[in-house]
């Protein structure tokens, strides 16, 4: 079991012709990625790694029934590709394109919000469940199958986080790298939800950051309500100096919220045991597991 | 971007909102002849107005209230030497003083946990609004519209007359108050929409004796990623600004790091800094403390990045003095570490680069890029936390600590 | 039992103060409507024709528990009057505004759909249940109570039709003015199925024009579908000139739809009995009724 | 409001939507003078158009494709003599040709099934665009956008990409033309939109030899409900008109009607036909034909008329010579009896009307304003069909059928 995508899933590339899109769909087939359809307006007909390419989305599913997407498409062209993503029918959308502007994002998360489709990211490393499948861009060494979940805001440290799990023989389940942009898809609460109901999952370990209330609202809604598994969280940017702001409006909004301190509290009070270190992340997540039923 | 009050000013009044009449001054003598053509006009008092990318300049003594051209040039010389918060001030505002019967507040910002816009009013305008909020959240009333509707009337009129009827004193004629704000509301939010705002501020918001509403301080901030939708406003500000880009106060790494393109934060340390993605950087910095050293700059050279990106980094971190070595912590995943390699190469090579260079690298292409480093010289570190140790101790022995 | 309104059916008006809103809740009280408050933003606090009046529909729905809504505001702010009614879950609006834009009335619309609310109108005469409710123009004595449902377009066709049908001693259930202009609320379609569903209605009359194609789906979706009530149907506007038409757009959209002459052949089609006047509505409704089930 | 061709255009340009370069001319010699400038820049066939807010004049001969100059000021001589379908041709408009590769169509209007804007797109555009909609439907593609989003980029693509599929030569590049296509809908969207259109149509949309999309026509009628919002337009093209209200052609009886803020359509009858309500006075003039009638006019006073409209409306249809008689059909519903009454009394009074008038009253107020008309001498009828059937009888007394 795992969460979001398994050998079943059927993947579109959206942006499948480009540099990017090309070498990154190569390493997902690499790992397993059952990838059926790319989608490149105007290269409607052709082929490309083996995979036939549409004009629309929703051609794609038509033809190849294809169920997930990886969207790998320049900034001004991702939130219009979001949204053809859902209104195509598509389960899961994962977004890895960097620099969307806000308000794109704010319309696109909310068309959305109007279908069953579940977001990732954008600007996001992606989603992959150990030697099944991987939507995006977390590299295909690092991880290995076992019973430890992830969901992190920042790529890199998502990699680092699985590197050091493998490399301390904690196998994983699933990761997902929910992104850093202040407006995203899934966040810490839906993904916590999900592993809170796959039995494969046995420990979750989450890595935040600074900013938002994301960490705090998992901590509050999700885990101190019967999360009945163990929880280790990371929280980076600690040392970070603080923005320069300008205007009230950010404060009257977010008051308090969004400081490292406030994360750690909210997680610690919810029961996480709180890392320092990525190297804490693996002693606390074998201790919370116990050494057995971890590996 | 960060408009200045001024600017923001003008892109209100170019959708409707009303501002006071009012005039730039990059000197005292601009400023005396700003304030006697505003008062041959309006005859009222005129406030003078430092011009800095942040908030409470009130406070720090950067906006005077004068009644006379002379009194002007005095208060403007006066604020043109100031520094704000950092902030050289390099010019002044000046504009007819309104008669004022309330102070209102109508702010638009993102509210990342709704991932909306939310628009904010209060009848409790003014400096103390951050306290407002906090002391007295029934004060402040907020709008979360939906981001392809916009504000309805409707949904304007509810808010303001929810915030009116916390008002310690309603203002007269609520009724056309209410209709103003709405109106107000829905133009200040096309402006938000049209420029990418990420925040976009009227405070105060002046409810004048003759029953208008009249926005007398503004701000503006614009999304930079969006920035290319707004080459235009971008233009304008530079050429307003006459040579000056309008960030005048901002640390001249920062500036020089923004016109190469890349996301640097100058810290005061001695270890330069540099990784893939804001966490690992972060990390990386953490690590760097964690080990005893101080970070001299937080650079994140994003993902994907190709041999130019890196190269550049690294002449960037290194032109600061300051800097002893660097570390490079790079877990690659959209990002290549063949790529990365190349461009630390080609860097140390052409920029002739003799302090210390600690490169952490795995991940996507690891071992193409770990080759590449070995057969040049340079040896990568395995885990972060060693390479994190070993540059604090390249850098202490290079000259000992701060 | 009736369709729509009824006896305990609690209206708040919309613009309850000004010279035409003022008379017509006076005429609706004078009916029996329970009016239980007025909207009129910035007179919250006052009171007119014994009503407490609100600055929002939303205070006036959780301050009275208004279920209904009389919408009677200019042009320029009906569509806002409609959405505002909407948004604070009220179950019926019926707005009698003429004159709205038809981009206005676009939005108000798509607006409505996504509430449970139904709307009646613009540029209608209201609904009128006889002898227990009414919220619109309907004037007060040409109906009597009795066993006939009407849904018409045309505002004055439809005191004609009432009028005529009491005067021939055929009482009405419910009657619906849906209004003429090209984007409406409810529908013929929707006003059908209501009385399909409604014990107390024994025949219905439809008051068709030319002009869009609701007649031919009503026909085609309801009539045609196992309607068992008998139905008597007029189409006014059979002699009215053709407009002057311009652009390709209009004809590609409505083909041969909305002519008197399609409507008509789609309800004797669905089994209705068409009437070519008013004295004809009187007497094919009898004849289908049956003289002694009717009265 | 119904624009002229080159008035849409001017909107159309005005968002972005490319246009030819064209001049305006209102006399042979203007149209001479209009070609040879245009000749000058571009140096290719003029097309030579007459403006009228009616279709089919191609086919009427009303546009010219000339060679030179000279040829324009002959072509423009012809066509500036035409009438074309009831509308003399007061101006032309003379624009440079086309490479032509592609005859497209694009167009907006309102879809009432739908209760939304409807976007069509074919690659078979051009006259006979009404035909291929009849028998090849599969070759217009449709797009009815949510009214709050519009249309989305990825929606028109779809659309594009669903109509160039049925093209029976597909035109070339379509990527390209499937780009320019979203831009274009959105523009012409746009100008939907602000304009409060019930019709926005490009028929032909060119695509030139050189890839790119020209409106080589353009259709434009904006919602008479929504004029309000567009005084500015309206003056403008008052302006641009000289003088002209841009309506040239219509009916003089309905021009004044317009104007005097009346709903009112000419017809040949002689039997004057005042009521409340569309429905209502459609009902009448059936009414007066059943029984053997002609009517004069179609004249809607509408809903809550007040003693003053009455007046004028009355005022309205016997300014036709060949009114010999009105019939006022009243059924108060939002319209009192008591003010309808009041303005045809003081109508005939100030008016001296002495042809005769039927007023069938009944509904909100009736009682009053029965008595009102009594007490004035005039007697109202019972039914409508009696009123009816009175008024034939009174009209054909006064002068005879036909």
């Amino acid at each position: 079991m795992s969460i979001l995508v398994d050998k079943a899933t059927r993947v579109v590339v959206q942006g499948i012709t480009g540099r990017e899109g090309s070498f990154h769909t190569e390493q997902m087939i690499a790992y397993g990625t059952r990838v059926v359809a790319g989608v490149v307006p105007g290269k409607g007909g052709t082929t490309h790694l083996d995979a036939p390419v549409f004009d629309t989305v929703a051609e794609a599913v038509s033809e190849t029934g294809a169920d997930a997407a990886f969207i790998i498409v320049p900034p001004p062209f991702a939130a219009d590709a979001i949204m053809e993503t859902a209104a195509a029918g598509i389960a899961l959308a994962v977004c890895v394109t960097e620099g969307i502007p806000v308000h794109d994002m704010v319309r696109a998360r909310a068309f959305v919000e109007t279908t069953p489709t579940r977001l990732i990211g954008p600007n996001c490393p992606g989603v992959l469940t150990a030697g099944e499948c991987k939507i995006g861009f977390i590299p295909n060494h690092v991880a290995r199958p076992g019973r430890v979940g992830i969901v992190a805001r920042s790529g890199t440290l998502t990699y680092e986080v699985i590197q050091g799990l493998s490399q301390a023989g904690f196998g994983q389940t699933t990761a997902v790298g929910i992104g850093g942009d202040p407006v995203l898809g899934l966040s810490f609460t839906e993904v916590l939800r999900l592993f809170a109901g796959d039995p494969a999952t046995a420990a979750v370990v989450m890595v935040g950051e600074i900013g938002g209330s994301d960490e705090e609202n998992a901590a509050e809604q999700v885990l101190a309500g019967g999360f009945d598994k163990p929880v280790v969280a990371f929280i980076s940017g600690r040392t970070a100096p603080p923005g320069k702001r300008m205007g009230h409006a950010g404060a009257i909004i977010s008051g308090n919220k969004g400081s490292a301190q406030s994360k750690v509290d909210a997680l610690t009070a919810a029961g996480a045991s709180i890392a320092d270190t990525i190297e804490d992340v693996v002693r606390l997540t074998g201790e919370r597991m116990g050494a057995t039923a971890a590996r | 971007m960060k408009l200045l009050e001024y600017q923001a000013k003008q892109q209100f009044a170019r959708r409707g909102i009303a501002i006071p009449a009012g005039r730039l001054a990059r000197s005292a003598a601009e400023a005396e002849a700003a304030a006697r053509e505003l008062q041959r006009h309006a005859g009222t008092r005129i406030a003078v107005k430092a011009q800095v990318p942040i908030g409470g300049r009130g406070k720090a003594g950067g906006i005077a209230v004068v009644e006379s051209p002379d009194q002007a040039r005095r208060e403007a010389e006066r604020i043109l030497a100031m520094d704000i918060r950092g902030y050289p001030v390099r010019s002044v505002w000046c504009e007819t003083g309104l008669e004022i019967a309330n102070e209102l507040y109508l702010g638009i910002t993102l509210d990342r946990d709704r991932r909306r816009l939310v628009v904010i009013f209060s009848a409790a305008g003014g400096m103390d609004i951050e306290q407002v909020a906090e002391t007295q959240p029934e004060r402040i009333a907020k709008l979360w519209p939906d981001p392809f509707r916009g504000p309805q009337a409707f949904e304007i009129r509810e808010l303001a007359f929810a915030a009116l009827r916390q008002a310690t004193a309603p203002p007269d004629g609520t009724a056309r108050v209410v209709g103003s704000l709405v109106s107000l509301t829905q133009q200040l939010y096309r402006t938000a929409i049209e420029l990418d705002a990420m925040t976009c501020e009227i405070n105060p918001l002046v409810l004048t004796a003759a029953g208008d509403l009249v926005a007398a301080d503004g701000k503006l901030e614009v999304d930079e990623n969006a920035e290319w939708r707004h080459r235009d406003l971008a233009e304008e500000l530079a050429r307003d600004a006459v040579g000056d880009d309008g960030r005048s106060g901002d640390d001249p790494f920062e500036v020089e790091a923004r016109r190469r393109g890349l996301t640097y934060v100058h810290l005061d340390g001695h270890i330069g800094c540099i990784g893939n993605g804001a966490g690992l950087v972060m990390n990386t910095l953490d690590l760097v403390k964690q080990q005893g050293g101080d970070p001299a700059d937080f650079l994140d050279i994003g993902g994907g990045a190709r041999a130019d990106v890196v190269r550049n980094a690294l002449d960037m971190v290194l032109s600061d003095p300051k800097v002893r070595g660097v570390f490079i912590n790079i877990f690659g995943g959209i990002t290549r570490g063949d790529e990365v390699a190349r461009g630390i190469i080609q860097a140390r090579d052409e920029l002739h680069i003799d302090k210390p260079l600690v490169v952490r690298m795995t991940g996507t292409r690891e071992e193409e890029g770990r080759r590449l480093l070995e057969e040049a010289g340079i040896v990568p570190a395995v885990s972060a936390v060693e390479a994190a140790r070993k540059i604090v101790e390249l850098t202490r022995d290079a000259g000992g600590r701060g």
